[in-house]
């Protein structure tokens, strides 16, 4: 139980290493992935301890995971990739004004656009 | 199961940040999507597994591919 | 500069080990999860909304506002993904037609788009648009919805405007009909998520009764042809072609 | 349809509008696509209005409406809650998204996506304003900050769209930490209305306490005070101007005030308000210097976002440190909106006005930029309307007596009177003076270059400056019985006696006074030398992307090593 929560939480670290460390955009879409996804997992792997069903209600189901967390991450998941659409539409923008993914790079070339 | 599929994921995502190659790190990516679709599965979770699986390892790895065949494959060594 | 690397190195780790401090609390933490609201789901799920699938239950009926979100969020983003995207077209239209929907000849690179690929996924298309269908219809009671049926649709259509040999254009996968069917989809969610209020049920309330799965899959209907028309339209216009205006 | 529904309108009918402008946008010609582009916004921006109207009396008499979305259990439905302060909030909206509509017909973007997408934002800033569901308010924020980024990069220049790169990449992080905050929450007290969260956590532990902190410093994100605000000036100054009026006035302000209704619930919101009200103090006088050192116009008025979003959390903040249920309280939450009402008005002018300027005159270097007004003249304007419109708004956030801003920060310094935030937005209000002195030198006549064109200059600009000048003069005037109406709407308390605080002292017109003859000092002292390599040190700070992250991280232990 603990070994599966610490490794979503290394999934995680992973992930926003990614953000803060990699100078490379993609890459940070890139992390932005991998943090969603491991919160997905911590919450859908959270909320299925407490019972061995899908959460299909028929006669004989007597004891379903929660659904609840469910249903957010489906939110959720939906959520993120929209946004890293966005993003990427964003970055191939800037990736053809200045023809680099480096975002310092691409800062200090813009910045002497008027 | 959980265990190894938590294994395998976290080593992709290590992948996909260590990789040179941007269309690797994306398949990696698909992979990870892939990954956890099946411990949805198992995890008693189909309708979050079959939303991933399409979401996540279809739509946004089309997306993720068309932006790097429009740009760059490789990241570019400091230089 | 060496210097100044060492610092924003520094300012990284410093930052990477803050958060990992205060999130392993909340992420490792092992309080027992709470059981109130599955125990209210399986005692009132099926009664109260028809849709024997729990999921779909919360996703279209007691949190129907997140969903309604969430398609904001896809439409939105879809936009602005083709806003940007059109601009780009536009630009390189003339120096690089490597797309996979113009002719033959004005192809550049030809050999990723083989015989093979076109026969089997035109084939192919129709049958992933029925499983689309089946998906977004049975979303009440078996896993699946209007969302993944939606992009399930999606993949079909751009099977169909793969597959499609004879260069021209189907009903399908004309983005103009699909930016029909989007705004006219949308119009109806919006019209449906009020139509309750008229009736005295309240936002998002189910117009005819509680009791009946009906509203459940009337909204799987609309938001799986939002959805896919929405998707398949970005995928069309990532290949090339968009509905201009 | 009874008032509890109708509590739905302001988010229906903009949707409505805007579903209505993208149905017929796909159907029709270019013409059927204005005259339904006029429509869908008039019933997206006029009609939620009308219903604000109706719902008053019902707000005044019943307190609050709420309802379950799609009338379910409370315990697992979503609570929409309707009260003084989403009237409020969605009032402020409206107020000012009117006039950036119609600028917007004069010179920002024209598309009809940029229509839907300003309706889409304004019902999910009337959906922010009422929700009272955590995971509910996630997605609210996602769908604001979603479109936000998308009309950022409408603009057609690609800073624009490295604004909105480096807004989208920060706040969406930020928003994954929302929603472990939100699992913690979950987790331990097993419900996502801030009802039921609320009763569940018993006293504080160290898990739930984290869990805030983690909701609140990504809320705060979206408000920008000062270790937080590293994508606001990009994104301000490059956005389209009426989207830039947009983001300044009302959605900085939108989610500090949804905060208020989950901290103001948890015993630990008084201490996170403590911090937070220090911190916006601080951010009012750091971001006046750097607004001072700035010479891109339109950068200089996104620092003084910053700056006047820090003196609207200072009061914020001490009211959630007194209780907003608490007689203080209300009085400073009170103050707290009236400020911000009033610098919506008042910033919302600047940009447009500024904006307008610095377009015509194809010119934003402030140390360049002369005889604007001659310029304006030139590009077909008979009445020079801009500049006028221009100085109301300059002589407002300067905070000069008959204009709104005099009202708003007299009262909200002396709402603050014996702390030391008190000194801090004294000092920045001096700040405020000088760099304004800096602006305005744009006005100052020049020779006329340039040949006389016979383009009509847009009505629609003129339209939308003056009307919120007219609100800028209005305030002034009306203040007291605009305070009086925020401070019934906020107070929890039937008795309330009417504000007994006079504006027109000696005292409050000395400070003035005083406050001017230190601005004009400061502006002295900027452009002298020293001053001038100061201020450029303080410009050349480095900002890189990584900073942001560890504003970010620094902000969330400061409050977690307070709580504990």
């Amino acid at each position: 139980m603990m070994i599966e929560r610490t490794l979503i939480f290394m999934i995680f670290l992973v992930g926003f290493w990614a953000i803060i460390a990699n100078k490379h955009i993609i890459k940070k879409i890139f992390g932005l992935n991998i943090i969603n996804a491991a919160v997905v997992l911590l919450f859908i792997l959270e909320g299925s301890r407490i019972g061995t069903q899908a959460p299909l209600l028929d006669m004989q189901v007597t004891n379903i995971v929660d659904p609840i967390p469910q249903a957010l991450m489906l939110t959720a998941i939906v959520i993120s990739v929209c946004v890293s659409a966005l993003a990427l539409a964003l970055s191939v923008r800037l990736f053809k004004a200045t023809g680099s993914f480096d975002i310092d790079v691409i800062q200090e070339r813009l910045s002497h656009e008027q | 199961m959980n265990l190894i599929l938590l294994v395998l994921i976290l080593a992709l995502s290590i992948f996909v940040i260590a990789s040179k190659d941007l269309l690797h790190s994306v398949i990696a990516l698909s992979g990870i999507s892939m990954l956890s679709a099946l411990l949805f599965v198992l995890l008693k979770a189909p309708d979050v597994a079959i939303t991933e699986a399409a979401v996540g390892a279809g739509i946004s790895t089309v997306i993720f591919v068309w932006a790097i065949r429009h740009t760059r494959r490789r990241e570019k060594e400091e230089s | 500069m060496k210097k100044s690397n060492l610092f924003s190195s520094c300012k990284v780790l410093v930052t990477f080990f803050l958060i990992a401090f205060t999130l392993a609390p909340i992420l490792l933490s092992s309080h027992p999860w709470p059981n109130e609201g599955r125990d209210y789901l399986f005692e009132n799920a099926s009664n109260e909304t028809g849709a024997s699938n729990s999921v779909s239950a919360i996703y279209l009926g007691y949190r129907a506002m997140d969903t309604l979100g969430e398609t904001l969020v896809l439409l939105v983003s879809i936009t602005g993904t083709m806003t940007i995207l059109v601009g780009l077209v536009k630009k390189e239209k003339s120096d690089s037609p490597n797309t996979f929907l113009l002719t033959r000849d004005k192809r550049k690179s030809n050999q990723l788009r083989t015989h093979l690929l076109e026969v089997v996924s035109g084939k192919l298309g129709p049958i992933v648009l029925l499983f689309g269908f089946y998906v977004m219809l049975y979303g009440h009671i078996s896993p699946g919805g209007g969302f993944q049926g939606g992009v399930i649709l999606a993949s079909g259509i751009v099977f169909l405007a793969l597959g499609n040999q004879s260069e021209k254009e189907t009903k399908l996968n004309n983005p103009i009909v699909l930016a029909r069917i989007e705004g006219f989809s949308f119009l109806a969610l919006i019209l449906a998520s009020t139509s309750g209020m008229l009736m005295g049920k309240g936002f998002f309330g189910n117009p005819l009764s509680h009791i009946s799965a009906n509203f459940i899959i009337l909204l799987n209907i609309i938001i799986g042809l939002k959805v896919g028309t929405s998707i398949a339209s970005m995928c069309i216009a990532m290949m090339g072609r968009s509905h201009d205006d | 349809m009874n008032s509890s529904n109708l509590m739905f309108t302001p988010i229906v009918l903009p949707l409505l509008g805007s579903a209505l402008i993208l149905m017929v946008k796909s159907f029709s010609s270019r013409k059927g696509r204005i005259i339904a582009e006029y429509m869908g916004s008039a019933i997206g921006l006029l009609l939620p209005l009308a219903s604000l109207f109706v719902l008053y009396p019902v707000v005044r008499e019943q307190g609050f409406l709420q309802q379950v979305v799609g009338s379910w259990d409370p315990s697992i439905g979503i609570m929409y809650r309707f009260d003084g302060l989403s009237f409020l909030m969605i009032l402020l909206s409206q107020l000012i998204s009117i006039p950036a509509w119609i600028y917007s017909r004069g010179r920002g973007p024209k598309e009809n996506t940029f229509t839907a997408l300003f309706l889409i934002q304004n019902a999910s800033i009337a959906a922010i304003s009422m929700c009272s569901d955590l995971f509910n308010l996630f997605v609210c924020l996602e769908v604001m900050g979603m479109t936000a980024y998308v009309l950022i990069a409408s603009s057609k220049k690609n800073a624009a769209a490295f604004a909105s790169f480096s807004y989208l990449l920060f706040s969406s992080t930020a928003m994954v930490f929302f929603l472990v905050g939100t699992y913690g929450l979950y987790r331990i007290t097993g419900s996502l209305s801030y009802a039921g969260i609320t009763t569940m956590i018993p006293e504080p532990n160290l898990m739930s306490s984290v869990c805030l902190v983690l909701i609140t410093v990504s809320v705060l994100l979206r408000v920008a005070i000062m270790p937080l605000s590293f994508w606001l000036v990009p994104a301000h100054s490059k956005a389209p101007h009426a989207v830039s009026a947009m983001l300044s006035s009302v959605l900085l302000k939108i989610p500090l005030f949804s905060l208020v209704r989950i901290l103001s619930l948890v015993s630990i919101g008084s201490d996170i308000g403590l911090v937070v009200s220090y911190a916006g103090a601080f951010t009012a006088l750091f971001a006046v210097l750097l607004a001072l050192s700035q010479k891109d116009a339109k950068q200089l008025l996104a620092y003084h976002s910053i700056s006047q979003i820090g003196y609207i959390t200072a009061a914020w903040g001490m009211a959630l440190h007194a209780g907003v249920t608490s007689k203080t309280g209300a009085f400073l939450l009170s103050v707290a909106f009236f400020h911000a009402l009033y610098h919506a008005m008042f910033k919302a002018l600047l940009f447009l006005s500024v904006g307008t300027t610095t377009d015509y005159a194809n010119q934003r270097n402030v140390y360049i930029l002369r005889g604007a007004n001659a310029q304006l003249r030139t590009s077909g304007e008979k009445v020079p309307i801009t500049m006028l419109c221009y100085f109301v708004g300059a002589l407002s956030i300067t905070a000069i007596p008959p204009f709104n801003g005099f009202f708003s920060k007299t009262l909200l310094t002396y709402a603050l009177k014996e702390t030391m935030q008190y000194t801090l937005l004294t000092l920045a209000g001096v700040g405020t003076l000088a760099s304004f002195i800096k602006l305005s030198r744009i006005y100052l006549p020049a020779k006329p270059t340039g040949q006389e064109e016979t383009k009509p200059f847009p009505k629609s600009i003129h339209i939308a400056l003056s009307v919120l000048a007219l609100f800028c003069i209005a305030g002034g005037v009306f203040a007291p019985q605009v305070f009086n109406f925020i401070k019934e709407l906020l107070a929890s308390h039937p008795e309330q006696e009417q504000l007994s605080f006079k504006f027109f002292t000696s005292s409050n017109l000395l400070k003035v006074l005083y406050t001017s003859l230190g601005g004009i000092v400061l502006f002295i002292l900027a452009v002298s030398k020293t001053g001038t390599k100061l201020l450029s040190l303080l410009k050349n700070l480095p900002r890189s992307f990584s900073d942001a992250f560890f504003g970010f991280a620094v902000s969330i232990a400061i409050l977690v090593y307070v709580l504990l």
